[in-house]
């Protein structure tokens, strides 16, 4: 108990005391929204068939962001050696680490996104199931990632690797995400991809932090 | 019964055995200072000890699930937080009385304005002082120290003995390396690599 | 040319005490005229026949994106004065003037959003100008996240400046947008020199107020820059006298402790 | 010469090192614009016209990979010191290190958008204007992502910072360079675009990397 | 002409002042040991001379460009290069010959597999040595290091003793800190903060 509290107050203190730093991944996040604003025509209305592709993909790089710092700074200052020593329960940790990684990248996302997408223009039906579909997919992305920044933290240079071995294993979440999404749009029943994606998530809590333990030890050599 | 032996144990670093097949027994109340060129395999050693590095070999700690203090090169300390931050972070993780923490940053001579600032601004000893008081929080028989004297002056390694003298008075066991002599009044069994 | 009034106002306590006495001036003559901007513009004026009351926005929305642009070429001019001359007082009024921008823009933003629903049916259009004055916002933003990020307040001047200077090619296309892309926003017409196209008792609040906003702006300005000079000065004798006698006048001068 | 030599080669050979790594902005491109066609609609017709929008801010969010790394690891282990203290000229140092970034995440990204482009179905009269306009975006992107990686070196956790900060500057980039293709993608002329591409290129070319010493003199204190 | 004077000069961190109108002469052939407690400011004020860190004052260099030989806690070695690679690339940066890489190794006895390995394989002394292996590559009056002996086995102090030895003897100077006393023939001025 005493250490859920530790790991927890001490990621939020960390983003804390970086006073702008829990701001970056939601402003990256309307950021590149924006982007594709720009991108596209002026006033195209095709932007919002778009709209959940758009959204979904922002709120995954949004999240990648901050993973790279996920371990790699308690790895270089030592206080993941010290962990490793003091015989704690890793997977534990990871568990906590991965929670506070949402909490500050995953959860401001979800409540901007339904703002952003009546921004790109998507029906107030869609809404719904875009604003669920994302809090049942951006845990996934904390867990996931947090596995994947576990695997590369000891590597010299594992931040290039990172985004590129979290996308793959993030395509099932974009899929039934952005489906719900779209299966709104049409009128149809967004029921079938959220239970989709609510599974993922179990799966992804039970599992995850364990293989992450796994990946975190064997990464100190 | 010791409270930790390593016999036999091989480490390595790559393809390539630093110490092979060699013997290591730690008493209640001892310390060993270890020591050898550079290269030879200090911190691989502790390291493996340490449970950070894989060896081959054997490795009975007395109690068999003992944790030992472990102070590496890197100080274990988060550059964003102050030593109290850092210190009360630790005692969370190990279940630790944060009572402790305020002595033993006091016992170590650690400026109070220095207390609230965060690590990334201390000079190298500040950081070395902070680190070892973390030592003092939590009783645990047996320290893995890898060159904890760098970076203290003389006043540091005055405290370092007396912090030292007063873990081995009580039954602890301190493995150390370091390339200079250890100061005044510890008595140490050196080992040679 | 004689400069040393130049060089006297560049020294913090004496810009400090021209603040003093310029602000209040400033404050009122500002308050007088956005109100009456506000009551000719809401009340006084005419509705448009096409707009009918709608177009009332413009009294607020107009001033807001006038002044978010001038704010940010004032930002970065005062940043290239701070860089290259090393003057700390144009260092302060760089970061003074990075909120008050980006609260206009913000307004700006809100103002023409509010506006849009009525005119073209949507909060929102990925339109050129309002896309290039959204990325205005996020350059305000990303200069007062830099400076909340640095420790040293030299560096993150120095720092804010760069970007700052940088960032100000976005000015141009905010303000070009309407005439390079084709645009649902209208084109410059009451920012124009030369005869505007706007009926005479719709036109005098509107430069009430931007005279008014201006104004404001230039009172909000100065009370951060004095702010700003106080903080970082904290330690110098002058600002040590400065408090004692702001203690002072607050306690009506009857005690010391 | 001797110092050009030095830096770039020294820039090729960390990349080689960790053999990956060169791959993996490359890599995040392909995945990024695939991930599009997940999110979106099968076989959706309306992906050739978002297709410029698409292509492009991938290309920007894999150059923004790598480029926290570019001055961090330097400051990290202290060369960045050794560099300062030398009395090299620091703007030529960064304009070689940005150099090599494009090199090692640019060029691969141009080499690959024209398959990409016709597997998002853009009509071949567009892909000159494309690879013309990523041949003169993407070393804007490395000087000016290397411009903010210089900025925000010496701060604590400027990591969360950088992409927010790039994105914005980075606008006009990718206004031009989708306006080029998408004007090529109606049949009119993409020349206009393009021409400002290579105006925004040479600016940047000739101001960031003083811009940048500046920065990273700045950064160290 | 001394090769390096300053005076004053005010050495500050945050808005704190660590050292007020400090006055600092070192002459050609001098030896300079700076000492003082753990965080009295020994660190910054050779960062301050060095260039790295805004301070007040006036700095003289003999030459007026002279550029210093600089050493800090940091070693300026990149973990994924070896020795070899990193001495390179700093002779590319600053214009000296790459032929005087091998013998600077060589003279600093750093094991020949070693000089291949990258950096972050070494041991923290031979990462140390491959730091002090650069202050041979090329001349430069003033050398500013900041705790060149940590790390350094018996045999390297013996070592630095005679590259400093030398080099004071060809007319340059040097101002270091250290806790430890000097390796052994030489003798330094000792300049207490
Ligand atoms: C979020 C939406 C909007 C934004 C971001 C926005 C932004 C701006 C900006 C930046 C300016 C100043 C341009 C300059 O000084 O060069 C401006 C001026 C103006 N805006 Fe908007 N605007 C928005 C919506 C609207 C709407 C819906 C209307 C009315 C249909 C409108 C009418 C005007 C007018 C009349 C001017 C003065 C133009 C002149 O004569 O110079 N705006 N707006
Ligand atoms: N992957 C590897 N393959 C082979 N040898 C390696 C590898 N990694 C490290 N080494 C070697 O192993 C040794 C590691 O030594 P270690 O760091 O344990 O030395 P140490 O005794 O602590 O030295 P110091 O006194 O310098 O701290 C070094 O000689 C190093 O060169
Ligand atoms: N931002 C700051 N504000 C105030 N004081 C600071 C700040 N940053 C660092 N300090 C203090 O300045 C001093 C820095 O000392 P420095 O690193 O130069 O010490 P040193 O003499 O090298 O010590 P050591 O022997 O431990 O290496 C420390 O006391 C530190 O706490
Ligand atoms: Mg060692
Ligand atoms: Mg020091």
């Amino acid at each position: 108990m005493s250490a859920f509290v530790a790991i927890f107050a001490r990621e939020l203190k960390l983003a804390a005391r970086a006073r702008a730093e829990w701001l970056m991944p939601p402003l990256f996040f309307v950021i590149v929204v924006t982007l594709f604003g720009f991108g596209a025509r002026p006033n195209d209305p095709q932007l919002a068939a778009f709209a959940p592709a758009v959204l979904w993909v922002g709120a995954l790089l949004a999240a990648l962001l901050s993973l790279e710092r996920l371990y790699r700074a308690d790895q270089e200052d030592g206080t993941l050696e010290q962990l490793l020593v003091s015989g704690t329960s890793l997977s534990f940790a990871v568990f906590v680490k991965s929670l506070a990684h949402w909490l500050l990248s995953g959860l401001p996302i979800v409540l901007l996104a339904a703002p952003l997408a009546a921004m790109l223009g998507l029906p107030a039906a869609a809404l719904g199931p875009l604003v669920l579909g994302l809090a049942l997919g951006t845990p996934c992305l904390s867990f996931i990632g947090g596995f994947v920044a576990a695997l590369t933290v000891g590597l010299p240079r594992g931040g290039a690797l990172l985004p590129v071995l979290v996308l793959p294993l993030i395509v099932p979440v974009i899929i039934f995400g952005a489906g719900a999404v779209r299966a709104a749009q049409q009128g149809l029943d967004a029921g079938a991809p959220l239970y989709f994606l609510a599974a993922i998530l179990t799966l992804t809590l039970t599992v995850l932090p364990w293989l992450a333990a796994a990946a975190l030890r064997n990464a100190f050599e | 019964m010791p409270l930790l032996t390593a016999d036999p144990l091989t480490v390595t670093r790559g393809d390539r055995a630093l110490l092979r097949d060699f013997a290591l027994r730690l008493d209640a109340g001892e310390l060993v200072h270890l020591r050898g060129a550079n290269g030879v395999g200090k911190t691989s050693l502790l390291e493996t000890l340490a449970g950070l590095r894989r060896g081959a070999g054997t490795i009975v700690w007395q109690p068999a699930d003992a944790q030992p203090h472990w102070l590496g090169h890197r100080n274990g300390l988060n550059p964003q937080l102050s030593p109290l931050e850092n210190l009360r972070f630790w005692c969370g993780i190990n279940g630790a009385a944060t009572a402790a923490i305020a002595p033993a940053l006091e016992r170590l001579q650690l400026p109070p304005r220095a207390r609230l600032r965060a690590c990334r601004q201390l000079s190298a000893g500040q950081k070395r002082r902070t680190a070892l008081a973390r030592l003092l929080l939590q009783r645990r028989p047996v320290w893995l120290l890898d060159e904890p004297l760098d970076g203290l002056d003389a006043g540091g390694l005055a405290l370092f003995a007396q912090l030292a003298g007063a873990h081995l008075a009580q039954g602890g066991a301190i493995l150390m390396t370091s390339h200079q002599a250890l100061p005044a009044p510890l008595q140490a069994r050196e080992l040679v690599l | 040319m004689n400069w040393t009034w130049f060089h006297r106002l560049g020294s913090p306590p004496s810009f400090y005490r021209f603040a003093e006495r310029l602000a209040p001036w400033l404050g009122v003559a500002a308050l007088l005229l956005l109100a009456y901007a506000w009551y000719g513009g809401l009340v006084l004026a005419p509705a448009d026949y096409q707009q009918k009351d709608a177009f009332r926005v413009i009294y607020v929305h107009v001033p807001a994106a006038a002044v978010s642009l001038s704010l940010y070429v004032l930002m970065a001019v005062a940043g290239a004065v701070a860089l290259i001359w090393r003057m700390k007082l144009a260092e302060c009024v760089m970061i003074a003037s990075a909120p008050v921008g980006a609260s206009f823009t913000a307004l700006a933003l809100l103002t023409g959003m509010l506006w849009g629903k009525p005119m073209w049916g949507a909060y929102w259009v990925w339109d050129a100008r309002l896309t290039s004055e959204l990325v205005l916002l996020f350059l305000y933003l990303g200069v007062i996240g830099l400076h909340a990020a640095f420790e040293d307040a030299r560096a993150a001047a120095r720092a804010c400046a760069l970007l700052a200077i940088v960032g100000l090619v976005n000015v141009p296309i905010v303000h070009f947008s309407v005439e390079w892309w084709n645009s649902l926003h209208q084109g410059s017409t009451i920012l124009k020199f030369g005869k505007p196209a706007i009926s005479a008792d719709m036109a005098r609040p509107l430069y009430a107020g931007l005279l008014g906003t201006y104004l404001l702006c230039a009172y909000a300005i100065l009370r951060r820059t004095q702010n700003e000079l106080l903080l970082r000065e904290r330690g110098t004798r002058w600002v040590r006298e400065q408090l004692a006698a702001a203690a002072g006048n607050r306690d009506g001068g009857a005690h010391v402790s």
